[in-house]
């Protein structure tokens, strides 16, 4: 059952993505953006993984993709990236690159006889995750809480009214 | 390794190489006030010059395989150790760079732009050379070879002539290609070498004991031989030469001539030879042919130039040519005298270039067919002129003789053929000197400029110079007699 | 759970490929971070997917930490994206061409 | 007294020449004036009072260590013995009388202190090659020579013509050095050691091979400063110089060296037959040559300077006839009438208005004091070898030196020989007439002789025309004295019966006689000379200088040329050039591509992954999977 719900969200969150990232009006390429990072989530949760599954709706769906899109329509982006649209020559190749990294990669996965062990059945509890992430990796935690001091103080520096030299 | 290293003594080597880069320091501190930093900069390389007399003095004859050693750990890591060690040539080099760093120093007084900077950088070349000479670890023997080049380059690059950025980067581009092949083969033989005993080091005491086989000794000695060759400079890699020693400013063009081009000469000496014996014994006729290439292409480019600093640049390049070839005849005699001629050259023709600076500064050229007729004019420069260039011609008495004579000597036990066509160089030689000194002396004076004659100052760079020729030239003993012991060593191959 | 591993792990090499088609097709910079974004979930789900698969803790922390640098590495770029537009009034990323040899 | 005070001999004028030089111009002309005298004339003193030193083996003394590495052991020493010292009394003696009348004659230059201190230490590079104990020594007289004569025949530099001619000779002598120096070096090799006393002891144990080889670089050398054919170009511009330079060089200094040079290492030369038979045949070769080109000289000072150059020719053959005591007797009264003729040359000069060329003299006898005409006269018939005078004794015994040689080939020589005399006469007596007869030609006014320019020229009339009893024959009475001094240095005693030498003496005297009556056929009364293709060829010395410069300077030129413009510029800059050219062309291309666009940079990134990807498949697949 659970498997059968795991295949149905691969492939919406597959589907979302792919109408991501073809459309042309970056509003709805985010708000399909946010449909796949739902299924992600769900996925997570069939993974064992609670709380990256409810971290995954806060943060990225609920957090980092709204701020995608205030800053999108903050500038009021238009929907047209080019008027006449990508066209053979541009994508061409990139779906050929594309097609052939999936399938290389697609090789190198199943040729590992680890590929077709199944998953067993996990689940881990967010006291067990917290213990871990404040126990063992205290310090990684430290690291990344000063990487996002330095990452608000840069977006505070960047964000600061242009000085009339650089217009 | 010996166990001179525990002997407790004042650092007088460190000293030597501590006290320019703190005058460079000062000099950068007092950008603001250019009289201060000339006074400091003629303090410190005075101080430095007192040292290497008091060294050359006190120290001169010690025994055993150096006069002085000095061994700290430095980067443990890679088993590279801050070792200096002094022997006798080293010590007549060490006296040769402080004495003509003071007669640059009172030759750049009266540079006008970045003073602060120029004398700073020229310390700093200073104490990049003292490294050079002093150095007994192949990674610190490297980092002063770099440090001298850089100073170098900006003192021609930015107080220059005309055409002083193309020279500068000629200059540098040579050298630093030739370094790298340097830099390439010191990282080669301290693998090997580490690999051999296990013990890591870059000393080149610990270096010669490495067992090598004939292919890797010839390409290690290969990428020594490119840097040295190119710094020395041989035919053909001898272009950066004329054209930095013409562009430079007239203090840079006195440490070029006078004490760079040595350091080619002495990496020879000091590493290249010791470590790789039998390459060496090889390489020996096809260095003495560079050599005799280079002495007579460069006494006929010579002739050719109406440049007269060009010509000098020339000329320097055929004398060093005569060095290389007393080295390649590897016999005691000749490389004394190649050794005797290397101190003696820096002399001469750091006094020529003095001279051709003073002589730009007065009549604002440097080409023979405006020249002429000085003798008249400023008798007292023309005289010192005359002096030196006869001097650099090879007359008996003064001081290239004493240094070519004893070459020549060496060099025909051994292979009377070389000896008899480095001859014939000086006959050439004779040539382009008498064709110089007609240019710039002889012939009718230009009415319409006023030629002053020597200042003080310029006296006081001069005399000792002069004197230096003339006693080199009468009385060699002193300059000999330091360097028996360490030339015996070096000939023998039986280093410590 | 009875899926193979493998699976899991092909929906994410999916995942990635499209995030990467993203990133290379789209001229828009805003699109090309929505790329990035793409390939960094891609990544979280191998993590995961991991974890349960070895039963360890370890890939799970992974996938927190990885939203924790994509929080401070989105904030300075969309505060770079802004930046850009104030300049130029554009965000085709054609545009921005200073680095050019 | 020490023997070390024998340093003072060379020392002294060298002191002079220093003070000179630095103070000369600070203090008094006279004090300048009486220190050069004074540096030459006490030389001369102190070689008359050190006199006794030279008996015997001689005396040695050593100053001290020069160059001292390795088996290279040399010192400044010299070695006053019986060959020196006749040498070193007739050069500080004759150059004290140039001294004396330099001073005289530079009384109006300016740069006086210049000259003089460049006269003393041309005088003390003489003596170190006459005293020197070691070759290394006299090599430093020998350059010392050739500097101070590029300083002096160029001394009046104003004029570039005058530079260019001090720069030949130091030039041209300086090839002859290099051989010397070669030679130098191989005895320094084979001998182990530069000591002249040493060299010759170990002469007879070398092979003959390079006994003869080092023999001929000696030769070559000695012909550089001796002006002997090949080598002989720079004598006759020398005369750019003021005339006592002239006369130093003529006479006491410099020329000579090179048969003293030859006279010194004698027990090596003699050993060789080639050498002897090269160093005979040079010798008679450039006394035929200079002869022949004295013959048609304009000037009165190439005149002489082709005689010198005969006449050290003379003295060559001499030495190849193997008598060192006829070459140095010949060298002494050469040396008193030629620097008489010199001197005399340069009155007459003055006398003319500085006219030089003999065509616009005459009548010189009525313009100044008579006993000029006398003391020339005097000079001139030593150099015709009138019999009685020294010239004719001299002369006389290398004629009988080279007849009586055991080789038949000498009696080429010898032809020659008497040849070159005859040619002598001649010109000499032109020289004579010209200057002398008839009336004044010229347009030039007459100087005033000073005093001193005069009165020099009585001492060395005398000694020229008594300088035969230096070195009377025995058959005419005399003791030979001068080979009786150099004893066993002396070479070879020539022997012959008193037919042949009054045979001899008899065509000596004949031959001088024609050169005369031919002389004052054509040139007692003057009469215009005529232009020809000879008298042209003659004029300029056998277009030798045109040769030179054909053959050495223009392809050395040339070769500057092509290693400055030609190999530095073209090849060895351009190959640079062009690589810096190829690395800018490649780096260029590379720099199209860096776009600066993102995407360029995203999808180059995004296919070298698959790349990497590719590349680990094939590794699995190659590999058979795990």
């Amino acid at each position: 059952m659970s498997a059968l719900l795991f295949y149905i969200l691969g492939f919406i969150m597959l589907a979302a993505t792919l109408l991501c990232i073809t459309r042309r009006n970056p509003v709805h390429a985010v708000i399909y953006l946010v449909a796949s990072f739902f299924a992600l989530a769900i996925m997570f949760y069939l993974l064992g993984a609670p709380l990256v599954a409810a971290f995954e709706v806060i943060v990225y769906a609920g957090a980092i993709m709204v701020l995608f899109l205030f800053i999108i329509m903050m500038l009021g982006l238009a929907p047209q990236e080019t008027p006449e649209g990508p066209g053979w020559k541009r994508w061409g190749p990139l779906v050929l690159l594309s097609s052939s990294l999936m399938i290389c990669t697609l090789m190198l996965i199943f040729q590992d006889p680890a590929a077709s062990k199944e998953i067993g059945a996990f689940y881990l509890a967010p006291q067990a995750v917290g213990e871990a992430l404040f126990g063992r990796y205290a310090l990684a935690v430290e690291v990344i809480s000063f990487q996002l001091l330095f990452a608000t103080i840069g977006a505070y520096m960047l964000g600061k009214p242009l000085s009339k030299g650089d217009q | 390794m010996t166990v001179l290293t525990s002997l407790p003594q004042f650092p007088w080597l460190s000293l030597l190489i501590v006290l320019p880069l703190v005058g460079a320091l000062l000099c950068l501190m007092h950008s603001k006030r250019p009289a201060d930093c000339r006074a400091l900069s003629l303090a410190t390389s005075l101080a430095v010059f007192g040292v290497a007399l008091y060294l050359f003095i006190c120290h001169g004859q010690g025994e055993g395989r150096w006069l002085l050693y000095e061994d700290v750990s430095w980067i443990e890591r890679f088993g590279a150790r801050y070792v200096l060690a002094m022997d006798g040539i080293a010590l007549l080099m060490v006296l040769l760079t402080s004495f003509m760093q003071v007669s640059a120093v009172l030759l750049a007084w009266r540079v006008e732009r970045h003073v602060s900077s120029f004398f700073a950088l020229l310390l700093l070349l200073e104490a990049g050379l003292m490294g050079i000479f002093l150095a007994y670890d192949l990674v610190l023997f490297y980092l002063f070879w770099e440090v001298a080049l850089i100073p170098m380059f900006f003192l021609i690059s930015v107080w220059g002539g005309a055409n002083r950025r193309q020279a500068a980067l000629k200059f540098f581009l040579y050298t630093l290609v030739g370094s790298f092949f340097m830099l390439i083969a010191i990282i080669a033989l301290y693998q090997i070498h580490g690999a051999q005993s296990g013990v890591y080091s870059f000393v080149i005491g610990d270096l010669l004991q490495t067992q090598l086989t004939a292919a890797q000794e010839g390409w290690l000695f290969a990428g020594f031989m490119a840097a040295f060759i190119v710094k020395s400079p041989l035919v053909p890699f001898h272009t950066w030469l004329t054209d930095a020693l013409t562009e430079s400013p007239a203090a840079g063009s006195l440490d070029l001539t006078g004490l760079l081009l040595k350091t080619g000469i002495y990496g020879l000496i000091r590493v290249a030879f010791p470590l790789f014996p039998n390459a060496t014994e090889n390489f020996l006729p096809i260095l003495a042919i560079l050599a005799l290439i280079g002495l007579f292409h460069a006494a006929w480019s010579a002739y050719h130039q109406d440049d007269i600093k060009r010509l000098l640049a020339y000329s320097s390049i055929s004398h060093l040519g005569l060095v290389v070839l007393g080295l390649a005849a590897w016999q005691f005699t000749a490389w004394e005298g190649s050794i005797l001629l290397m101190v003696s050259h820096g002399i001469t023709t750091g006094g020529l270039f003095v001279l051709v600076a003073l002589i730009q500064e007065r009549t604002g050229t440097r080409s023979m067919k405006e020249l002429g007729g000085l003798w008249g004019q400023a008798p007292c420069l023309g005289f010192l002129f005359l002096l030196f260039s006869l001097a650099s011609l090879g007359l008996p008495g003064l001081a290239n003789f004493s240094g070519e004579i004893l070459v020549l000597l060496g060099t025909f036990q051994q292979h009377p053929l070389w000896a008899v066509i480095a001859l014939l160089g000086v006959v050439f030689a004779a040539a382009y000197i008498l064709r110089l000194v007609q240019g710039v002396l002889w012939g009718p004076a230009y009415k319409e400029r006023s030629v002053p004659d020597l200042t003080l100052r310029e006296w006081i760079i001069l005399l000792p110079m002069a004197i230096l020729v003339v006693w080199m030239g009468v009385y060699p003993e002193p300059f000999l007699a330091p360097m028996h012991g360490a030339v015996e060593t070096l000939l023998a191959g039986g280093l410590p | 759970m009875m899926i193979p591993f493998g699976h899991a792990l092909a929906f994410a090499a999916a995942l990635f490929v499209l995030g990467l088609t993203c990133v290379l097709l789209r001229r828009q910079v805003i699109m090309i971070l929505v790329g990035v974004e793409i390939m960094l979930n891609a990544a979280s789900l191998v993590f995961v997917a991991s974890s349960a698969y070895w039963q360890q803790v370890d890939g799970q922390i992974f996938a927190i930490m990885l939203m924790a640098i994509t929080a401070a590495e989105v904030a300075v770029a969309l505060a770079m994206v802004v930046y850009l537009w104030r300049r130029k009034r554009t965000l085709v990323a054609d545009v921005f061409n200073g680095m050019r040899g | 007294m020490n023997e070390s005070l024998l340093f003072l001999i060379p020392l002294l004028p060298l002191c002079c020449a220093v003070i000179i030089m630095v103070f000369g111009m600070r203090l008094p002309r006279l004090f300048a004036e009486v220190l050069a005298v004074t540096g030459v004339a006490g030389a001369f003193v102190l070689t008359v009072l050190f006199w006794g030193y030279s008996e015997g083996e001689g005396t040695r003394a050593v100053l001290f260590t020069w160059l001292n590495s390795g088996s290279v052991d040399i010192s400044f020493a010299l070695h006053f013995d019986r060959l020196a010292a006749p040498m070193t009394l007739m050069v500080t003696g004759v150059a004290t009388l140039i001294h004396l009348y330099a001073v005289g004659y530079m009384h109006e230059e300016k740069d006086y202190a210049r000259f003089f201190s460049l006269m003393n230490l041309f005088v003390f590079a003489m003596l170190a090659i006459v005293l020197a104990d070691n070759l290394l020594v006299l090599f430093l007289g020998w350059e010392g020579v050739g500097l101070c004569s590029y300083g002096l025949i160029g001394f009046w530099y104003q004029k570039l013509e005058n530079a260019k001619a001090g720069t030949k000779a130091f030039l041209v002598t300086r090839v002859g050095d290099v051989f010397l120096a070669i030679a130098l070096l191989w005895l320094f090799a084979i001998t182990g050691t530069l000591s002249i006393s040493e060299i010759n002891a170990q002469a007879t144990s070398l092979s003959p091979g390079v006994v003869t080889v080092v023999s001929l670089l000696l030769l070559l050398g000695a012909c550089g400063k001796s002006a002997q054919l090949p080598l002989m170009t720079w004598l006759a511009d020398a005369m750019a110089g003021p005339t006592p330079v002239s006369a130093l060089i003529h006479a006491a200094t410099m020329v000579t060296a090179g048969v003293y040079l030859l006279c010194r290492l004698f027990p090596l030369v003699s050993l060789s037959v080639v050498a002897m038979t090269a160093i005979t045949a040079i010798g008679a070769l450039t006394a035929i040559y200079a002869a022949t080109c004295a013959l048609a000289q304009r000037e009165i000072k190439r005149v002489l300077a082709y005689s010198t150059m005969s006449q050290v020719g003379y003295m060559f053959m001499a030495v190849g006839a193997g008598s060192v005591a006829g070459a140095m007797f010949h060298l002494l009264t050469h040396a008193f009438f030629k620097a008489l003729l010199f001197m005399a040359a340069g009155c007459v000069i003055h006398l003319a208005g500085e006219e030089n060329d003999i065509f616009k003299m005459g009548g010189l006898t009525r313009r100044g004091p008579v006993e000029l005409f006398w003391v020339f006269l005097a000079g001139a018939v030593c150099l015709a070898g009138l019999p009685l005078t020294g010239g004719f004794f001299s002369k006389d015994g290398i004629l009988l030196a080279l007849f009586t040689h055991p080789d038949p080939v000498y009696r080429v020589f010898w032809l020659v020989g008497v040849v070159t005399a005859l040619l002598t006469a001649f010109y000499t007596f032109r020289l004579v007439y010209l200057v002398f007869a008839g009336e004044y030609r010229g347009v030039g006014h007459p100087h005033v002789l000073p005093l001193l320019m005069r009165w020099p020229l009585w001492p060395l009339a005398f000694l020229g025309l008594l300088g035969g009893l230096l070195n009377l024959p025995a058959f005419v009475g005399g003791s030979e004295t001068l080979h009786n001094w150099y004893d066993n240095l002396a070479g070879r005693t020539v022997t012959a019966s008193h037919e042949v030498e009054w045979m001899l003496i008899v065509l000596a005297v004949a031959i001088t006689a024609i050169g005369w009556f031919a002389a004052h056929w054509r040139y007692r009364i003057y009469r215009a000379p005529q232009e020809n293709a000879i008298s042209r060829f003659l004029l300029n010395g056998w277009y030798a200088d045109a040769l030179v410069d054909r053959l050495f300077v223009r392809p050395f030129a040339a070769m500057g040329r092509f290693c400055s413009s030609g190999c530095d510029r073209t090849l060895f800059d351009g190959t640079l050039n062009g690589l810096a050219k190829m690395a800018t062309g490649w780096s260029a291309l590379i720099a199209q591509m860096t776009t600066g666009r993102l995407t360029t940079y995203l999808s180059a990134f995004a296919w070298g992954f698959l790349i990497l990807l590719g590349w680990f498949l094939l590794k699995l697949v190659s590999g058979g999977g795990h």
